[in-house]
């Protein structure tokens, strides 16, 4: 056994070990939250649970496979529809325990994954972003004409409780129907990691990297984004089956091209190219669509400004923001970013108050009362008759603008100077490309 | 049924010659960058609400000169401070940021105009019929659409076919490196190409606000169909792109016209169609009802089958 | 001696240019056969006809005695002929230790497996290592491919293409590029991991084809126009008249 | 090993995302109103709550309920006008303590909000919420699919066209009808009611096209208006509406049809604006409210008083007022604001509008009676016009109160 062999045999015990760890940690942690939060935070967690699974199922195409789909919603419905109509069949008598519907959602979606992928798959990039699109609008329209299946524009709702119970468990209350979509998150989210250090999941990063080349080391590329297409149908039909039973309800736009562009906003904004990154996206859209939504109207504007800003600023997403300290960490070196970062934060912080002070403003003057000028922002009373918080907040945000220039190359610099020590003094632990 | 003939033939031209403006910009955009633009018909919209707002103040005309001109140096800044940066991670980051700016525009456009349907109205001169045949009298103003669009397409042939911009854009069509070894400035050809598609994308906004409505919507059932276009005449071909338009524009109208459905072509063969019928929905299903679905069939079809499209010069 | 790949009369045109013109060439098993040829002879086109890269529009292509002309490249791949790229050709955003692990997948038996854990695969995992040793790139395993020196792309391209254990290796101007003590190393690498093996490969160093070859065969615009031993094609007439003028076959 | 941090950080996120406290008040009641917000049909869902906002503040803030002072806490959310999006939407109100449900359109979301209700309801007796449907008009919803938690605080399509046969029944002229509406519920339940009424009144009136077009989806309706011209309608019958109204009355005027057309929504939003002099002595509503004459001082002051308020806006859904009025009864007669007291306070609720009529909530099927105008698009004559375009609705005729009772098939399934 040679040197090398060692080392990796150690580490992977090691990862093994932790990997363990972190596992439970995230079971405790989900059978936990509950416990700390509100009804409307349980209502909130289930989504999240929805949303993650179909972002991570989502992500086996985009950032495992390489492949860009503006239709991937089509399984998620389909999916959905499967489990509301077999909610429909269990309430006429056929002794199945609902809390599996998932799998048959899951199986749905899979069945017509492979039935579409089997030709769409045959490219990858533009033409197969394309394909993908073109079936979500027949699909979407087809949901619409095709009433028997779909039910038309109501779509078709079923009674999740008219099953035989589970063990004792009805899935009456919200906080049983948590639970419910939390086993499944769990469950849907090992197997997808699992399927990622598969060979199949191995083999589809290296047909996003280069599908010319697997076929010279073996693999039939296509029958590799096929896999990867199918097992993501797969999940993203048990997301579906989930969602059928917290709300009971399945209609044409849970299958749309806005039902999947929202999918890829999670994934793109969460972060690609990490396992995680889908569904600290999915948390992240999740609370601007239930909570921040509460707050502004302006929320959508908000999404697509966080949106653009991470393709343009930050692509590897919002993990990646956080991935990008993994150098220093190791260089135990995330103690010296402390302040510069405080120091960023000050004019970010100032930016951001400004431009967005700015944006409800002009918002509120176009579509609140007459008289009703005064509004709250950031915890200040304001009233946008007179010109103080137009210029304050412009001055603020220039203000902000301005510093950032400053202190951008201070926060860089710092940034580089804590990863830069490690690559002298450590440099075979550089850089592990973790996708 | 003439009339019906002549009607549809009449309407779907000129619907099929707005689709033709409107992906003519994309494919001159896709021909030079590879990049399939899905913004296009945010800009489309964005014009409309620009020439709206300039026509209330300065008149029609204005509006229709100057909105695509600020929507072009929009789209060439969008090129050339957000496209650009994202264009060395190839094409599939260059597709998501371009969604992201269309998701974008339908919020921004809601933000500054609001989400009413706006006036956006024809004016004085173009108001009226211009014939009538068979008691039905053909808008002025859709005489107007169609011979703007008419000669934006020969405008465009012309320059392709005669000038040495246009040798560069053909060039580019087929061997899109070779526009760089000829020494030309690349980005800057990118900026302005990008600039001028997403002003003809303009055009086309500040001619149909009128008569297809200004509103945040308009974008959204318009953009689909724009892909099909190019999908289905060919990626990167002009020619392609006149075609397919034309055709997607007529089979949409006549399909409108046409109240058949497979029930009745079951009952030719003494087949009688019943609620209780398996797969009832689907044979009762009327062409008129099928039509928006039509074009996403085609565009499906096409590249299953031949993914370069009707005319394409080459694969993505 | 029996034959690793034969090629009949194998012809390729791409519209009106015909590249390949005729190509007929037995290479045997176990030696180390080089193809030469000026520039734009066809030497990587017929790479690509070998490896199922490009369809031959005439001819025939043996490996082992059985037709693998129109066959898909993975299944020639799985007949065992396994080639590496001129131009480098690997995972950019795996790490070394994923690149070779995925080239060595398909000889460890696992087809399009989702329910094993590449990591628990002993087997795949000690081939990997073994390859990484040998090209020498055991300590820079984690390192992401895109982040490598030049020379390590190249000797990673090279272990990717041996990772699966073939019998014929082919090899595409392996050392183009590299300095002359990385082409020396690069050398010694291929000698060590082709021993027992077919080796074909297309070099424009000349000090590297004759010090590697057992035959060379020279490809002069899609002919070969001479197959024959280093020191007998060193001689001929008509390899010297092709190579006259363009490249000295004793310098470079 | 990265993973693992960013493992943990993302379950530190959904620590984060689970702590957002919500705490009802004591005292008050929360009012949710659930439409679309955003999208192609924001205009409608804005100016509703826009509306609804206003009428909360006048007849329902610090109104006395069993000695206190009413508080209410307003939420506006963003349906989309799809029956998923709603639900879940409705979860998100219920969760945050609403009880009372507002929305306005889209049947399809009635349908779903219903059912919703009606299994929420059971499941949980401690935290029920009541559904008040002021726009979403299937009759089926006050008919076979009737439900305890639901009040329908519009007339039904079925009445709607009953009193659009009424006046199209007294223009003898009038010899062939072309029905055109959006392919959904709401318009099927359109056409029906209309092949219906027409056969009862007028069997001489020929129908002589029944078209279905898909909703929202139609950017130009030429073809649409081809078809009504080579029918030579006189009359057309829609319930198109936002843009697929503005659209098909801007196509009928172009291609020169003398056929004039009978909607139910066709003020407001964009549509008085946008179609103009194009409807002019064509385009007739049938709908509920005194727009033009305001009927009451008290009305008109209201509208007066909304108007200084939103200026640019328009006083589009009257009948959202006469809802708050009805359900401020309800919680004084209930003597609280108990969702299930309530229901049974608003059964056979008599009360006179703000603007003068006599409405009632018929207990059998919660579908409340009310008169109906007559309205025409004009210019001239009239005090509140829409869209700041001059152009607006006059009332020409009224359907009363007595000649507008449908009866309905609603067998209801009460609580108790």
């Amino acid at each position: 056994m040679s040197h090398l062999t060692r080392i990796c045999r150690a580490e992977s015990v090691v990862r093994k070990k932790r990997l363990r760890i972190l596992w439970l940690c995230f079971a405790v942690i989900l059978l936990a939250l509950p416990l700390v939060t509100s009804n409307f935070g349980i209502t909130i967690l289930t989504q999240i649970c929805v949303a993650s699974v179909f972002a991570l199922a989502y992500n086996m195409l985009l950032g495992q496979g390489g492949m860009l789909s503006f239709g991937h919603a089509v399984y998620f419905g389909l999916g959905g529809y499967a489990s509301i109509h077999l909610m429909e069949l269990v309430g006429n008598g056929v002794p199945v325990p609902l809390v599996l519907t998932p799998l048959f959602g899951g199986l749905f979606g899979l069945i017509a994954a492979f039935l579409i992928g089997s030709f769409s798959t045959r490219r990858a990039g533009t033409v197969f972003a394309m394909i993908s699109f073109g079936i979500a609008e027949l699909v979407a329209a087809s949901a619409i004409i095709l009433v028997s299946f779909f039910g038309g524009e109501e779509g078709v709702s079923s009674d999740r409780t008219m099953g035989p119970a589970f063990f004792g468990y009805e899935m009456i209350p919200q906080i049983e129907v948590y639970y419910f979509a939390a086993v499944w998150f769990f469950l849907a989210t090992y197997a997808m990691y699992h399927f990622s250090r598969s060979p199949a999941g191995r083999l589809a990063n290296a047909v996003r990297d280069n599908a010319e080349r697997t076929q010279f080391i073996g693999y039939n590329p296509q029958k590799i984004r096929l896999v990867s297409f199918v097992a993501s149908g797969f999940f993203a039909g048990v997301a579906g089956g989930i969602f059928a039973i917290q709300y009971e309800i399945v209609t044409d736009s849970n299958l749309n091209t806005a039902a999947s562009g929202l999918v890829m906003l999670q994934a793109y904004i969460g972060g690609i190219g990490y396992f995680v990154g889908p569904v600290i996206g999915a948390i992240v859209m999740t609370l601007l669509n239930t909570v921040v939504s509460g707050v502004t109207d302006l929320w959508l504007l908000y999404t697509g400004l966080l949106f653009i800003g991470t393709v343009l600023l930050a692509p590897n997403g919002l993990t990646g923001l956080i991935m990008m300290h993994t150098d220093a960490y190791h260089n135990r070196k995330l103690a010296t970013l402390i302040k510069p970062y405080l120091l960023g934060m000050l004019p970010l912080t100032a930016a951001f108050i400004g431009v967005v002070s700015l944006l409800e403003m002009f918002s509120h003057r176009n579509e609140a009362a007459v008289g009703d000028d005064s509004m709250l922002l950031f915890y200040i009373d304001v009233d946008i008759s007179t010109w103080f918080p137009w210029v304050g907040f412009t001055l603020l945000s220039l203000l902000g603008l301005a510093g950032l220039r400053v202190v951008i190359p201070v926060v860089r610099a710092s940034w580089d100077a804590a990863n830069e020590m490690q690559i002298l003094s450590n440099s075979t632990i550089n850089n592990e490309s973790d996708s | 049924m003439f009339e019906t003939i002549i009607f549809s033939l009449l309407n779907g031209l000129v619907y099929g010659l707005l689709l033709f403006l409107l992906s003519s910009g994309l494919t001159l955009i896709f021909s030079m960058m590879g990049v399939l633009n899905l913004a296009h018909a945010g800009f489309y919209m964005l014009s409309a609400y620009f020439a709206y707002s300039i026509s209330i103040h300065l008149g029609f005309w204005y509006g229709l000169l100057f909105a695509p001109l600020i929507v072009g140096f929009i789209g060439a800044m969008v090129e050339r401070y957000g496209l650009r940066k994202v264009h060395k991670f190839g094409h599939v980051p260059e597709l998501i940021f371009t969604f992201g700016v269309a998701f974008l525009l339908e919020e921004l456009v809601q933000f500054v105009w609001g989400r009413n349907q706006l006036a956006y109205n024809k004016p004085e001169i173009l108001e009226g019929s211009l014939f009538t045949l068979f008691g039905a009298d053909f808008p002025i103003y859709k005489m107007f659409m169609l011979i703007v669009s008419v000669v934006i397409f020969i405008i465009l042939l012309s320059v392709l076919k005669y000038t040495r911009t246009g040798l560069i854009i053909r060039a580019a069509v087929g061997h899109p490196n070779v526009v760089g070894m000829l020494g030309h400035n690349v980005p800057l050809i990118f900026m302005v190409t990008f600039g001028v598609g997403t002003a003809l994308a303009g055009i086309a906004g500040a001619i149909a606000g009128p008569v297809l409505g200004t509103y945040p919507g308009m974008a959204s059932g318009l953009g689909g169909i724009m892909f099909v276009v190019v999908i289905f005449g060919g990626l990167g071909s002009l020619g392609g792109a006149f075609i397919a338009s034309l055709m997607i524009g007529l089979i949409q109208t006549f399909a409108i016209a046409i109240d058949a459905s497979l029930s009745d072509v079951f009952l030719l063969m003494d087949i009688v169609i019943t609620e209780q019928t398996f797969m009832y929905d689907i044979w009762v299903t009327s062409l008129s009802q099928v039509a928006p679905l039509i074009p996403y069939l085609m565009m499906v079809v096409m590249l299953i089958f031949r993914p370069a499209g009707l005319m394409g010069a080459r694969e993505s | 001696m029996s034959t690793a790949i034969s090629l009949s009369d194998l012809k390729k045109s791409f519209g009106q240019m015909e590249i390949i013109r005729g190509v007929n060439l037995d290479i045997r098993k176990g030696e180390r056969h080089a193809i030469i040829g000026p520039n734009g002879a066809g030497k990587s086109t017929l790479f690509h006809l070998i490896s199922g890269h490009y369809q031959p529009t005439s001819g025939k292509v043996l490996l082992n005695g059985e037709d693998i002309s129109g066959v898909m490249p993975h299944e020639i791949y799985r007949k065992g002929l396994a080639r590496s790229f001129q131009v480098t050709n690997i995972f950019p955003n795996l790490n070394v230790y994923e690149n070779i692990r995925c080239g060595a997948l398909w000889s460890c038996d696992q087809g399009y497996s989702f329910w094993r854990q590449v990591d628990d695969l002993e087997d795949i995992n000690l081939k990997t290592e073994q390859i990484l040793e040998k090209i020498n790139l055991t300590h820079r395993y984690k390192v992401s491919a895109s982040l490598m020196s030049y020379a390590e792309q190249r000797a990673l391209e090279i272990g990717i293409t041996l990772a699966g254990g073939a019998q014929v290796i082919m090899l595409d101007e392996p050392t183009a590029g590299m300095s002359i003590g990385e082409t020396e190393q690069a050398v010694e690498l291929i000698r060590s991991v082709t021993e027992d093996k077919t080796l074909v490969i297309v070099e424009h160093d000349m000090g590297v084809v004759f010090d590697l070859a057992d035959r060379i065969s020279v490809l002069v615009y899609g002919k070969i126009i001479a197959t024959d031993s280093p020191s007998a094609i060193r001689s001929n007439k008509l390899v010297q008249e092709a190579y006259l003028g363009t490249e000295m076959i004793s310098d470079a | 090993m990265n993973k693992l941090n960013v493992m943990l950080l993302g379950a530190g996120s959904l620590v984060l995302a689970a702590g957002f406290p919500v705490v009802a008040q004591a005292g008050t009641v929360k009012i949710a109103y659930i439409d679309a917000l955003s999208g192609p049909f924001a205009a409608t869902g804005q100016a509703g709550a826009r509306e609804l906002r206003h009428a909360i503040s006048k007849f329902l803030e610090g109104k006395e309920v069993a000695g206190e002072k009413l508080e209410v806490e307003f939420l506006a959310l963003d349906g989309k006008i799809n029956p998923k999006e709603s639900l879940v939407q409705l979860q998100n109100a219920i969760s945050q303590g609403a009880e009372y449900i507002f929305h306005n359109s889209g049947s399809s979301v009635a349908h779903a909000i219903v059912g919703a209700l009606e299994k929420h309801n059971k499941r949980n007796p401690d935290n029920r919420a009541l559904y008040l449907n002021y726009g979403a008009i299937d009759p089926s919803l006050t008919g076979s699919k009737c439900s305890f938690w639901h009040f329908m605080i519009d007339a039904n399509v079925d009445m709607k066209v009953n009193a659009m046969v009424d006046a199209i029944a007294a223009k003898p002229e009038i010899k062939k009808a072309y029905i055109i509406g959006q392919d959904y519920s709401f318009g099927k339940a359109f056409s029906a009611a209309a092949k219906r009424y027409l056969a009862q009144r007028r069997p001489d009136i020929e129908i002589v096209g029944d078209q279905l077009h898909p909703i929202g989806k139609v950017k130009d309706f030429a073809p649409y208006a081809q078809k009504i011209l080579r029918s030579q309608a006189d009359v057309v019958l829609t319930g198109n509406w936002g843009a697929d109204m503005i659209n098909l009355a801007k196509s009928i005027k172009d291609i020169g049809t003398q056929a004039s057309i009978y909607t139910i929504y066709a003020y407001g939003a964009g549509i008085s604006g946008v179609v103009g002099e194009s409807g002019l002595g064509k385009l007739s509503v049938v709908a509920q409210g005194h727009i033009n004459p305001a009927n009451t001082p008290e009305w008109a002051l209201y509208k007066d008083e909304f108007l200084a308020k939103h200026p640019g806006n328009d006083l589009i859904n009257e009948r959202t007022v006469y809802g708050v009025q009805m359900l401020g009864e309800a919680f004084v007669k209930a003597g609280g604001t108990d969702p299930l007291k309530v229901a049974l306070a608003l059964e056979g609720l008599e009360i006179t509008t703000v603007s003068g009529d006599k409405v009632m909530m018929r207990a059998k099927d919660h579908q409340m009676q009310m008169p109906l105008q007559v309205m025409a698009h004009v210019k001239d004559g009239i005090k509140y016009d829409f869209d700041q375009s001059g152009y607006g609705v006059r009332t020409t005729s009224t359907v009363a109160f007595e000649s507008n009772q449908l009866d309905s098939v609603c067998e209801m399934q009460r609580p108790l």
